[in-house]
């Protein structure tokens, strides 16, 4: 099997580690290649990450409410340095209190991510996810 | 620059201050002899440490929500109506996560656009941005004492701002403002960006405003073991009282478990007194805060309320000074006004059916409040000897060692060795002791507690425990057992 | 009829089943052996006796909602509900006011009013009315056992109707719904009237069939001191077994006081046990249900889930088998299904926190349950003396002279003479103690418990007191305080 | 001053006794003359009482739900009783469920009723209304 690699990160000003540490675990438990960025992840980062290791997928997790500023402009860049169409998902708490989660999905659709994903979502529903887009069996 | 827990020189602290102060425009407006001549002018019942003696005085445990809005108006329109629907005992501002790392200008940007959508696009509430001016509409207009929540690893303008501002408590520390909130700050620039903080709250105190200081107990909020937050609680309280600080608030946030939460609280009061004694830092007055489960919650409001009530019941039975109050939304994101001032309208009721009551003495309750009185003093001890007697130094060469090491924290200054788990009733144990300076008896210990869970449950003893207690409060019970 | 505490005989139960069945027309469908071949068809994982005796065996607490409306099927319908969105681990049906007073023609009206308006017009469901058919659809449509809940003084054509219905848990006694749900009927009457469904329970029991029966512990619901409402549970626990039931729960409402609640649900459980016993009652499972606070409830929704959450975590620590849950509503009207489910789904996650821990001993628990136990023996052995060893006689002139009296009761039949009130720490005491047969040092414990209320209140014990008490919780504490 | 007279009495099956102990006490105390019957108290009986004691004012409680089937027809009954005119108050839990009071309060109007309260009302306001419409100072 040729596994997959997934760059996993939280992005912008977000120190929220316990997910972050339990999707590495999950992804990697699932099959997947899985490069932790950690917390306080910059879109940059994220992307110089992607590029070097030839990565297949970007998983944004955002947390602490300012995901929607954090994650402006993430698939203009990703375009510019060559990574034009790869996945892109984002989850977590990404927007600021308790909004309806479809204006929520349809926001960040308009921002270029391919998936989003509301609180409290398992890491189960993301690799399903994960291994339909990427045609993994 | 040599860390060292000794008090700043005067000339030391104003050499600082011009560059604190010039990193933001805002700065110029702090001037310390006119911030002093407002904060005296704010009546005594208006003041943090007041309410806090009083309540300490009469047993009753005072509640406390978070609450922070990118504007000004709105915040102090939510603020009120915690103060009336909520019947907030004490009122907060919690700071959002651009101002915490000191990126004012994402902070800005921040309040542009929650002005031009009209939706709060900030997670708080921007202070130094809003500058002494700012606060001072807040906290001007309200009769409860309002107190600055954050978790900024570098909080210096922030002080300058808010304490001039009307603030009459500021929370945070040189560790617990760092190991839970950041990731490449060192804690010598912590500790010592922190004690300038507290060495302004002692200006403040030579000059008689008492200003409260709160250290932030729960750190990661997530199966952290209470030896390990009492210490980091002692240590702060230390370097607070050796700058000048006579108001200090210990915190701790709940595990769960009744008998380990009540034990927790009264050996962190009576340890953190025990050393601010022994190293002859009198007349300071200590209060504590039991902070409401601070880990995943449920998304289901009504179970949310469960874990807020009982949150309430253990601060009440452990006759906690204060309690931070979750929501009903905890799960879901920053609350609304009305779902903030329903939890603290649940934690009311709960404190005041309790108020008359405690938890009752006996022999488990002693044995867990000696089993964390003995770890904590381990850890302590071993701390200052790694200082040579300094517990400043000797903290950051403790966190690298392992000494004092916190469970799923952010920073890499902090070994992450440790592994939390529950034991069978529920308390937070060690399944995983890293370098903890533990005897092997306080090992074992531990290690007995999670076997047997580990045969209750007819599983090895595992790091799917672990994940399986992180989710558990989220998913409706306290101890992760196999689904 | 002279009344004894002595199994009927057979032929003696047939020949008032007539005149039973008679009374409302669906009275005609029941048929003893086709009601037990109907009960034999029930899953054992259905029936009530099997899952409290698995919580009873694994120590958890099992959670209940009260929930009843006119029409079946919006009772099925809200059943339903409450089993998967308020995960319900027992049911219930409980019944509508005139039903509980025979009063089966306005049962019927309100049956078709609610039909015409679309409107709940009766505060529960008319089982009678619906007849064994209609009980039937409801039973078998669940795979949650249900329970009868009522309040009926003479509940004989009501039990005849829900076993054969596919009930298989009754609640109820000759005391316990006579005195806090009737105003004239004697108590001669009613135990009598009891004794008829405890004969009816045990017939199915002798067949093979097992019913589980409650006493009703809580009786007023308002400050009733535990050694009171303990000594009824005590008599009707006798009464049934005396008539062949094999399953009793026995219930407490809750006080308030942690201590004093946890006492008195475990002197109860071992009073019960130690009277059947020496009466020579073999063979029956006693188990036990806490119930949420009774009395006047807050108003406010977020103040309530603290009322319940509180009940649930008492239950939880008194290791009952299973807890009577209150919703959000209570203080306005007969919850909507959504509000009664959040008020199980609150219970369920307190309970499940809690499932792993339990009330520490310690001496304060200890001398508590010796005061109840004490209390409560002292009631019941007057009571049998003036019985001349026969308990039901005796409870009869036990309640004529007061020996045991029950507070703010509707009934003539009680003497109304003791006056409870809370002390200081808000366990309920009592203020004047009537005629109840204590002793004088008894007597002299409660007096200056009170006593000590009034030093801390400053000011003197009156009446005053007990209506601060019976608002307090609604108000939002527990103890009374003067405003 | 010369004292005005009260019914006070639960109506229909109702055997909720514990507000109703608190109100003859709260009523007495305010100086008014109390005739109290008590939980479950049919129309009859409320309107036998009031005209024994040449009443000022029936004052009706109603707590488990059933208010609106147990109130039909009172103050037409209170009419051919002779009592044409007398002072009708209901209070309580009136109605089943939580209804918006507004309504219920309409309703029992249109059944005759001069006051209506709602859940939790305290005794005080019960007084204050007493005393205003029966002219007490
Ligand atoms: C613990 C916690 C903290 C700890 C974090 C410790 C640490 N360093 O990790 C502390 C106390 C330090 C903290 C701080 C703050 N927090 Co906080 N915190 C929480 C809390 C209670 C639990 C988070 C957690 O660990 N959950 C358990 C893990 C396992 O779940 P998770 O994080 O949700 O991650 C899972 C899923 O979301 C999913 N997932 C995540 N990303 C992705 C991505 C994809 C693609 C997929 C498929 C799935 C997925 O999988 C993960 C594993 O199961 C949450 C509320 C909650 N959830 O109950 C608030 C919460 C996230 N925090 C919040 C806030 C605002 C803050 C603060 C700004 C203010 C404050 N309250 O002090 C600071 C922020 C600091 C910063 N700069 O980031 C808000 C965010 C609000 C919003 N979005 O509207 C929350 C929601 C609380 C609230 N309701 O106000 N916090
Ligand atoms: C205690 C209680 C009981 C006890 C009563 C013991 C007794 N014999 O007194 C028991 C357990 C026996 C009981 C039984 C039942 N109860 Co009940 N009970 C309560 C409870 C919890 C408290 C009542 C109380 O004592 N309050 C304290 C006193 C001081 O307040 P109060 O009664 O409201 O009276 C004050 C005010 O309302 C006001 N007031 C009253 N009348 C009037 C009139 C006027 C003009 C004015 C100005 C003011 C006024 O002044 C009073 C004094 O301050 C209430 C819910 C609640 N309020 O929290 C339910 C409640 C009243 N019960 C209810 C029901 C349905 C029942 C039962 C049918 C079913 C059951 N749950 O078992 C049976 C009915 C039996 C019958 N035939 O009547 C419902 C009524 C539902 C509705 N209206 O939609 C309630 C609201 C609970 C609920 N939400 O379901 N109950």
């Amino acid at each position: 099997m040729d596994r997959k690699t997934i760059i996993l990160g939280v992005i912008g000003a977000d120190v929220h580690a316990v997910g972050n540490q339990i999707l590495n675990y999950a992804f990697m438990d699932a099959g997947f290649r899985v490069v932790n960025l950690g917390v306080m992840v910059s879109q940059e980062e994220f992307i110089e990450a992607a590029i070097e290791s030839a990565a297949d997928a970007i998983v944004v997790s955002s947390l602490y409410g300012h995901g929607e500023l954090d994650c402006q402009g993430f698939r203009d860049k990703c375009d510019e340095a060559g990574l034009k169409g790869i996945l892109l998902y984002v989850g977590g708490n990404i927007v600021v209190g308790k909004q309806p989660f479809a204006q929520v999905e349809e926001r960040f659709r308009q921002m270029g991510f391919d998936r989003v994903f509301g609180p409290g979502t398992s890491p189960e529903e993301g690799i399903h996810a994960l291994k339909e887009d990427l045609g993994v069996t | 620059m040599q860390l060292a827990n000794k008090k700043w020189a005067l000339d030391e602290f104003m050499a600082q201050r011009q560059a604190v102060l010039s990193a933001w425009p805002t700065g110029e407006e702090v001037d310390l002899q006119e911030g002093m001549a407002y904060q005296r002018g704010i009546p005594n019942g208006q003041r943090f440490v007041t309410r806090l003696k009083e309540a300490k005085a009469s047993q009753v445990t005072l509640v406390q929500p978070r609450a922070g809005v990118p504007l000004v108006a709105d915040h102090l329109a939510l603020l009120k109506h915690l103060e009336t629907e909520g019947e907030a005992d004490l009122l907060p501002t919690t700071i959002d996560s651009y101002t915490r790392l000191n990126r004012y200008e994402e902070a800005q940007r921040g309040i542009e656009e929650s002005k031009a959508t009209g939706k709060a696009m900030l997670n708080g509430f921007p202070a130094v941005n809003h500058g002494v001016k700012g606060c001072r509409m807040v906290t001007s207009a309200l009769s409860t004492p309002v107190q600055v929540r954050h978790g900024t690893p570098d909080a210096r303008l922030l002080c300058e701002i808010t304490l001039a501002g009307g603030f009459t408590s500021f929370e945070g520390g040189g560790i617990s403002y760092n190991i839970p909130y950041a990731k490449n700050a060192t804690l010598q620039e912590t500790i010592h960006n922190w004690q300038y903080c507290d060495r302004l709250t002692g200006l403040y105190e030579e000059n008689g405003i008492s200003i409260n200081r709160e250290p932030f107990g729960p750190l990661t909020g997530t199966l952290v073991p209470p030896c390990i937050s009492n210490s980091v609680a002692v240590i702060e309280a230390l370097l607070a009282a050796e700058q000048g600080v006579k108001n200090i608030t210990v915190g701790y946030g709940q595990c769960g478990n009744l008998v380990q939460d009540v034990a927790a609280l009264k050996s962190l009061e009576s340890t953190v007194e025990a050393y601010l004694a022994r190293f002859g830092y009198d007349g300071v007055t200590v209060t504590t805060v039991l902070h409401q489960w601070m880990g995943g919650f449920p998304q289901d409001e009504a179970k949310a309320f469960a874990v807020i009530c009982w949150g309430s019941a253990v601060a009440a039975l452990a006759k906690a000074t204060k309690v931070i109050v979750k929501s009903p939304h905890e799960a879901l994101g920053v609350p609304t006004r009305e779902a903030n001032a329903a939890g603290l309208r649940a934690t009311k009721q709960t404190i005041m059916m309790l108020a008359d009551q405690k938890m009752a003495d006996g022999a488990a309750l002693e044995e867990e409040i000696a089993v964390i009185d003995a770890e904590t003093r381990q850890i302590l001890e071993r701390t200052l000897e790694l200082g040579d007697g300094d517990i400043a130094l000797g903290t950051v060469r403790a966190f690298e060692a392992g000494v004092i090491d916190v469970p799923f924290a952010p920073s890499r200054y902090n070994l992450g060795k440790i592994m939390p788990a529950r034991d069978n009733e529920g308390a937070v144990r060690l399944l995983g002791v890293g370098m903890l300076p533990l005897t092997e008896a306080q090992k074992k210990f531990h290690q007995e507690k999670i076997a047997q869970r580990g045969r209750h449950e007819n599983r090895g003893v595992s790091f799917q425990m672990v994940i399986d207690d992180i989710y558990a409060i989220s998913k409706g019970r306290l101890v992760g057992r196999p689904r």
